[in-house]
């Protein structure tokens, strides 16, 4: 099993190796949308502090929206996955795997690059190590989850934007809570731990669910 | 009547709503209808022309 | 004949398949035994591939069922993958690994364990001597073809489904080709493939199913 | 064997049930919903009108509670037989879901529409975060994620397949969603939205909202079965049963 789940991890990350701008776009996607926000809506410290939280978790959800796209397609267009479908290893490991090293390759840069943005909204040090947890935790759920998405509309025309029409909504919790943690971590930092909690366990639900769900879709887009 | 249509002073809020519900109804209704006769049409040329049935052959071993 | 190679069987019973609305088969029944070759033939949108693909349980049939050693494979899931290889349109290799690393992940995710040494041999033997390590999107469409079809040396799969394995190969390919498929259903295994091709096959039992006549 | 004669034979049987209940629907919504409006505005001036608290646009609930709650019940509908569809891999079921779905979107944003109208007289405001407020928003993308997807996809399998895992998805999602939006500090929720208890509402309200609700049901059945009727002759065009129909229907 963890061969299995190894094998597939390794060789993902060795492909993105091989193609290394992919991964790089992501990232500049994100601080690009989080810089342009100041250009906006003003660049007075107190309005910035106020939208910080909410800007960089809006720009992380779009940043792992686009990077969904390329999941399953590089794959599914080359028959690998179509291959994996009939391998005698249970789907949704595979599944897993993939998402893992997607979120490795396009979630993990957003939470390191966090303190960098953050210091553009002049957040505070806690503030920026909040921010650095609650996106550790709740970028694995935006991957998960997505990934159903990503399964859904593999190999449609059009396929991105529908992807982000069907998965944005289902994003809301992952919003509403990881913008909470930052925003109450100004105030007081000993509020924070029931919204880290709370996203401790989406990540914990979605680790369960997701995969399986994901793997159901592909059967079904594969068929 | 005056009074019934003036809704104590909520006409606009009471016949928006109201109004929203009816048009939406009768648009749907009407999509249904014309879209039927769009079906049915379609399906008229297809059985006119001979030689469309390109399923119906069992496999032969 | 070994006893646990004469309970390998494919049955199809009663099987009817559709693509989008339309039918392209129904009441398809057939049995395949040990040591046998199935060759289905028929015109471009007859439903050939869609039959392999059901055969592999990659499609699910509108009515009726495909069995192995006389279990529904819908039951068996990754049991008959086990013992299934499937070649489809697409080769299935990864242009940016090396056909290596290509034919090492494959083996993985069959789960053999298959020792490097075994796989550079397979792409000696197949004519890729020389372009083991190169970037499989190098290689030219009928190296990469050849690439996939190392697999089929290295799997211990007992049912292969091929669908069009012998389009863009060379005579040389064909003819390697048609020796290893000649081994497969020799050895006791069972091969189900797609061509416009005549297959000469000289030990064993070919059978033949048109689709669409 | 009769299971496999059932799965075939569904939809050829069941166009002419639909097409004689049709009718019979329209009947019951026409009745209802005329009922159900004469109700609401001409037995119930003694609670809304005059020096009552209650003021007149409380009419518009008449309309807006049965909107929502068809919006939350279509949706489930078609989870339901998404799902009895993606088990039993039956094709009626799949089409049943895609006929409700149009209805449930609209319903959906009648009941937004209603709502703020209701709440700009009641709350001062067209629109505000409110919990219920934000999830029927929600529910309403999911409709609209639903009929996107069923349409892009151009393999009517794949289509009802797919769109119907998303329904489930969706399902799932939506209690967490509604409870992240009610409750956006873990530790305490907030509601705008009155706790609604049946009990309290006057028996003459109750009475039109209920049959209002009836009538929107009706009305739910009734074009689902027409758009039903318009799936199964479409898809099954091919079919020798749809050509003996045609053939009854407009002979050469």
């Amino acid at each position: 099993m963890a061969r299995v789940f190894w094998c597939i991890l390794i060789r993902d990350l060795t492909l993105a190796m091989r193609r290394r701008t992919d991964v790089l776009t992501t990232l500049f996607f994100f601080v690009i949308v989080v810089s342009l926000f100041p250009l906006g809506v003003g660049t007075e410290r107190k309005i910035l502090e106020i939208l910080g939280p909410g800007v960089v978790w809006v720009a992380a959800l779009l940043a792992s929206m686009l990077a969904l796209e390329r999941l399953f397609a590089a794959d599914y267009e080359d028959g690998t996955l179509e291959q994996m479908l009939l391998t005698a290893q249970p789907l949704s490991l595979l599944v897993l795997a993939k998402i893992s090293a997607h979120w490795i390759l396009t979630g993990l840069p957003l939470v390191l690059i966090a303190p960098l943005v953050g210091m553009q909204y002049h957040l505070t040090g806690t503030a920026i190590w909040v921010m650095m947890l609650a996106l550790l935790l709740g970028t694995p759920i935006l991957s998960l989850i997505g990934a159903i998405g990503a399964a859904l509309t593999l190999g449609l025309r059009g396929g991105g934007i529908l992807l982000s029409l069907l998965i944005l909504p289902l994003y809301i919790p992952v919003l509403v809570y990881g913008a909470g943690a930052v925003e109450v971590s100004r105030i007081d930092l000993m509020d924070v731990q029931p919204y880290l909690m709370l996203l401790g366990a989406f990540f914990l639900i979605a680790l369960i669910l997701a995969p399986l769900a994901s793997s159901a879709a592909l059967r079904i887009s594969l068929e | 009547m005056s009074d019934f249509f003036s809704q104590g002073g909520y006409a606009f809020f009471v016949w928006g709503a109201y109004g929203m519900v009816v048009v939406l109804l009768l648009i749907e209704i009407l999509q249904l209808r014309s879209q039927r006769r769009t079906i049915l049409a379609r399906l008229g040329r297809l059985t006119r022309m001979p030689g469309t049935r390109t399923s119906d052959f069992g496999a032969t071993e | 004949m070994r006893p646990e190679a004469a309970t390998l069987m494919l049955e199809v019973v009663g099987l009817e398949c559709r693509r989008g609305d339309r039918r392209l088969f129904s009441g398809l029944g057939l049995t395949l035994e040990a040591g046998t070759l199935l060759h289905v033939r028929g015109r471009n949108g007859s439903g050939k591939t869609t039959l392999l693909r059901t055969l592999c349980g990659l499609f699910a049939p509108d009515a009726g069922e495909v069995r192995w050693r006389g279990e529904s494979i819908r039951d068996l899931g990754d049991e008959y993958r086990r013992d299934l290889l499937y070649f489809g349109h697409l080769n299935g290799i990864k242009g940016e690994l090396t056909g290596i690393e290509n034919l090492a992940i494959a083996a993985t995710l069959d789960g053999d364990r298959v020792a490097t040494a075994d796989i550079w041999t397979a792409l000696e033997r197949i004519g890729l001597a020389g372009f083991e390590d190169l970037p499989t999107r190098m290689l030219s469409q009928g190296q990469k073809k050849r690439v996939a079809l190392a697999r089929l040396m290295l799997s211990r799969a007992k049912l292969w489904v091929l669908d069009e394995p012998f389009t863009a190969l060379d005579v040389d390919a064909v003819s390697l080709l048609q020796g290893l498929i000649a081994g497969h259903v020799a050895g006791g295994g069972l091969t189900v493939l797609t061509t416009h091709q005549e297959v000469p096959l000289t030990s064993g039992q070919v059978a033949r199913l048109d689709l669409g006549s | 064997m009769s299971l496999n004669w059932f799965k075939l034979a569904s939809p050829a049987s069941f166009y002419p049930v639909a097409g004689r209940l049709v009718p019979l629907f329209w009947i019951l919504t026409v009745g209802l919903l005329l009922l159900g409006f004469y109700w609401g505005f001409f037995q119930t001036p003694d609670q809304l009108g005059g020096s009552n608290a209650q003021k007149e646009y409380y009419r518009i609930i008449f309309i807006h509670v049965p909107a929502a709650w068809m919006s939350m019940w279509l949706y489930m509908v078609i989870v339901g037989w998404a799902a009895i569809g993606l088990v039993f891999n039956t094709r009626l079921s799949f089409m049943m879901a895609n006929a409700v779905a149009p209805t449930g979107a609209i319903f959906t944003f009648l009941a937004l529409w209603t709502g703020a109208f209701w709440g700009r007289t009641s709350w001062g405001t067209y629109w505000d975060w409110d919990p219920r407020l934000t999830s029927e928003l929600v529910l309403f993308f999911l409709y609209i994620g639903y009929i996107a997807l069923h349409s892009a996809i151009d393999d009517t399998r794949r289509a009802d397949r797919a769109s119907g895992l998303l329904a489930i998805v969706g399902l799932v999602m939506v209690p967490v969603i509604y409870w992240s939006i009610n409750c956006p500090d873990p530790t305490q929720c907030a509601a705008l939205h009155q706790r609604s208890d049946l009990t309290r509402i006057d028996g003459n309200i109750l009475f039109s909202m209920l049959i209002m609700t009836l009538g929107f049901w009706m009305y739910s059945f009734a074009t689902s079965f027409m758009r039903l009727r318009g799936i199964i002759l479409t898809r099954e065009a091919e079919s020798a049963w749809v050509r003996e129909l045609l053939s009854q229907e407009n002979p050469k």
